[in-house]
């Protein structure tokens, strides 16, 4: 593996200051980026900067510093339009992440659309996140839920999903990139297929978003959405991007402030125009100015070689990883983004994540709020090693190095 | 804290014995000899009714009073370092009377080291047991 | 007026760097903490620490990363439930904000036990939040809503209250304090009252928060909600104080990671018990360690002391904004908190408001998203300062030297 | 921006005008001067259906073709200020031809320093009674 010629990830990691950490004595090796992204400088800062010198509740004010804080705001709105190349600004709504998001899409698009009759389809590799709201909705409105399977690599089972798509189902709820088995789904296709049978799509992106240049026209999903702290971003802020058409036709969800146009006790209330009906209260503002600075950074380092930069992590991290004996990588998808779930044969992945941590080297074991997966292979969960733009070979031979001695430890 | 008291004694025992440890690398590698080392739950115990689940790792925990009053815990557990962990419990508080359990305030996992293995943050699974331990402790003494 | 002696507003004042700020030449007078109050740097920094040098997602983790930032997260929730005098830290749930907690009490208690035949009780002075949330489930479940009406001085009138609670509510939803017109509500003697015919109780507690020491087991409601950002912390993250005996009955609202016990397709999934079923997804974890350092803040300062200088702030305002020819206080009842709105004679409150803001003084005009008191009133808003703990005496003679202004220019 | 059109020519001359004022209350003080000495809308004119409903002020706005093809607006508002903007708005863009009006950029109240006040995040309604009345340019040039 040879790091390209203009991606200075020593540069990069300079802008992250929790890098310089040790833990247990050894320096911190971070390869929980999928669980949740470390965040830059510039985010850290703007945040700060915000809160320092121009807070204020937004919408409504008369004084300078409301109206500052609201342009601020709604630059954002502008700007992650313009990221992902939505139609117009007003199709983003700020949520406060991914599982909010898909709650909001259920409560209102699913709560006014689906019932007893309908079927809807989900996969098996969705995140809890991507489940359970449409498993609480259907315990009320008794529609049924289908899963499409997967193959042994991770993939979709095409076949599955055609007979799943052959029910006519009313939505398809997918997942853009696995957060266990870093397969990508083509949701292209995938919604092209969806929309052939009529049913409204909605992409979880909470894993495509830090590895990829999101386009939700060409996708032309109908519900597209994420998490800031996913994305470089703060925690407690995310966006759900909607098509304006299926917007205006959605129920309010949350009631509060700011989504509303008129309230009484004599008249019927009446609520504001998409996407403010769906933003009730006070929003989290420095959240989404980090947001914003979070984009800016995306955009400044560029997701393409960002992207080259993790695919060779993690083309180098595979390879190191198999020659260790027993091993077993969870999802080989042949389209798969920076995520790494892996296996020793005999030995239980806490066990692994504990001495790995012991060594300074952050991962995640478990089943990744994605239960449905490890039931269906009958594994207690695994340990995954995720990558991100500040990732470095050096930290794959660590990892490579700590799973070796763990290893030899256990057995 | 008891001073005097033989489970106060044994956590004495396991804190010294690990005082020889300077690294946590040491310190696993001896958890997990001592989880390799013990005793086997007898099959008919390893049901589901005596599991304790925790998000990542399962414990069976298995608890009996003998015809002398005195508690006797067999456990196992999928993950060898909490296997260890839980054979370090049972060190201390299998072979004791019911009421000694039950007051028993443990405190080695701090002394060594390990105490964030029992936060209730942990998902190892292993607060739970100490929970049921003791509450055997609590019932038995009951009888 | 004078000031305590052993109350250093100036000293305060340092702590807050916006308040060093200049707006259209003039130094900023912030009269607007109502809407959201400024932050120390105590919390801005708890913040900037936290995302520099100790971010990671929490729970289920097992790195030391994780097991740090849950353990910080987790000690936010027990110091919460320490300040309000919850019975247990299980009781403390975190949302984000106020009005995402009316929203989760109305999504689930309220879903799983409002009908037909029901009728709950408002008040007249409700935020919006604390209204459309009732009438959004209200238009699905068909019960009624019952307004108790004002008094000439913006007090529950009594009579109405009585009548109210004759119609046996199912549930009795108040504010502790108006934001608009300030009443301190007398919330453990309605409590009372509605418990003694039956009635489950949620306090609004945004703006109480600030000014008071609240103790929800003297109170005795059964939830109790408020912001970070109205006290001195980050937007996007509050807390919902619920009876554990009723959180433990209610059904889950947001479906996503942490809230379940297992997640399945082919067995029902199951739930964490409380309040972790009522946290789906990753929460604000940034939010929460800076909730925590405001607590601190206030604790620091003693919540006693802030109220006694906003009183004689309050006092020494109201006095002389009614030397002002035309004046009008809108809510003057005998327990107030430290908000005042006023109407001049003849003059619309966002000229007034305009007018101020050219002088560098943020006050906030309009409905305040309080409109049924206007509707009541027949008045089109009013202008409204607010204070907080940082507000002094020669703001104050700003602001009224700049309605005198604002007032010879409109006349 | 066109530069030779009359319309132009009548924001240059707002523009001069408030040259003179160095400070914000100057300006505020002019705007409501030219807000009280706004030729009243006539009262069958000042009907819900005319209204421009912002957060705070209201706004009414008529809009007449005459027989030379010339649209006259007449305008109020409950609130002095935006009064004052509503009736510069009326100077740029009342006794004109529809597409003008349609064609026309508002660009003044930027010169002036008061923008903001067209803020799509401005309460008052203004940003709605400007799109209205180019609405009304359109709709008119197309008869
Ligand atoms: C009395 C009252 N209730 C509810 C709210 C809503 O709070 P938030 O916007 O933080 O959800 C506010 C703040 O505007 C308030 O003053
Ligand atoms: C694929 C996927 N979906 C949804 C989520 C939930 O995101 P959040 O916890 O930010 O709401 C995650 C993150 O854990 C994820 O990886």
């Amino acid at each position: 593996m040879t790091q390209s010629g203009s991606y200075d990830v020593n540069a990069i990691r300079r802008e992250f200051p929790i890098l310089k950490k040790s833990i247990n004595g050894y320096p911190l090796v971070y390869l929980d980026s999928a669980a949740s992204a470390q965040k830059p400088l510039s985010v850290i800062e703007a945040q700060r900067e915000y809160e320092a010198h121009f807070h204020s509740n937004i919408h409504r004010g008369v004084h300078t510093l409301a109206t500052q804080a609201t342009e601020a705001f709604e630059s954002v709105r502008t700007k992650i339009a313009d990221h992902i190349n939505a139609a117009q600004r007003e199709e983003i709504i700020f949520t406060s992440g991914t599982t909010d998001g898909i709650n909001l899409v259920a409560g209102t698009w699913g709560r006014a659309n689906l019932n007893e009759e309908d079927t809807i389809v989900l996969s098996r590799l969705e995140h809890h996140s991507n489940i359970v709201p449409w498993q609480i909705l259907a315990t009320e409105k008794r529609f049924k839920i289908e899963v499409i399977e997967l193959n042994e690599d991770g993939s979709l089972d095409e076949s599955s999903l055609n007979e799943k798509l052959a029910l006519n189902p009313k939505m398809v709820a997918i997942s853009h990139v696995s957060n266990t088995l870093g397969t990508v789904n083509d949701v292209k296709r995938i919604t092209a297929l969806a929309h052939s049978v009529g049913a409204t799509v909605i992409v979880d992106g909470s894993q495509a978003v830090p590895h990829k240049t999101i386009d939700v026209t060409d996708i032309d999903c109908d519900f597209y959405v994420a998490s800031g702290h996913k994305m470089y971003g703060p925690s407690g802020i995310g966006f759900l991007y909607g098509k304006h058409s299926l917007l205006e036709q959605m129920p309010p969800w949350r009631g509060g402030g700011e989504m509303i146009a008129s309230v009484s006790f004599e008249e019927p209330t009446t609520f504001n125009i998409p996407p403010y009906k769906f933003e009730a209260g006070t929003p989290h503002l420095s959240g989404v100015v980090g947001l914003g600075a979070a984009i800016d950074w995306l955009n400044s380092v560029g997701l393409e070689k960002i992207a080259a930069h993790e695919k060779s992590l993690i083309e180098y991290a595979s390879g190191e990883l198999m020659k260790i004996d027993g091993m077993k990588l969870i999802g080989t998808a042949p389209a798969k983004a920076s995520v790494i779930s892996f296996l020793v044969e005999g030995i239980h992945p806490s066990d692994i994540g504990t001495l790995l941590d012991g060594l300074g080297i952050a991962v995640r074991t478990g089943h990744h709020c994605t239960e449905p997966i490890m039931t269906k292979l009958g594994i207690p969960g695994t340990v995954r090693a995720s990558f991100a733009a500040y990732s470095t070979k050096a930290e794959v031979d660590a990892l490579v190095a700590g799973v070796n001695r763990a290893v030899k430890l256990l057995r | 804290m008891n001073t005097d008291t033989r489970l106060e004694l044994r956590q004495r025992e396991i804190i010294e014995e690990f005082e020889m440890f300077s690294d946590w690398m040491e310190k696993y590698e001896h958890i997990i000899e001592i989880g390799k080392e013990l005793d086997p739950i007898s099959e008919e115990h390893k049901v589901d009714d005596n599991l304790i689940k925790g998000c990542q790792s399962r414990v069976w925990l298995h608890a009996e009073l003998n015809s002398e009053g005195i508690v006797i815990f067999t456990a196992d557990s999928d993950a060898i370092i909490t296997k260890g962990l839980v054979a370090l419990m049972i060190r201390v508080l299998s072979d004791a009377e019911p009421l000694e359990i039950a007051k028993t305030e443990l405190h080695f996992l701090e002394a060594i080291g390990l105490n964030s293995h029992l936060s209730p943050t942990r998902s190892n699974g292993l607060l739970s047991m100490v929970k049921q331990m003791k509450m055997y402790g609590i019932a038995f003494s009951a009888r």
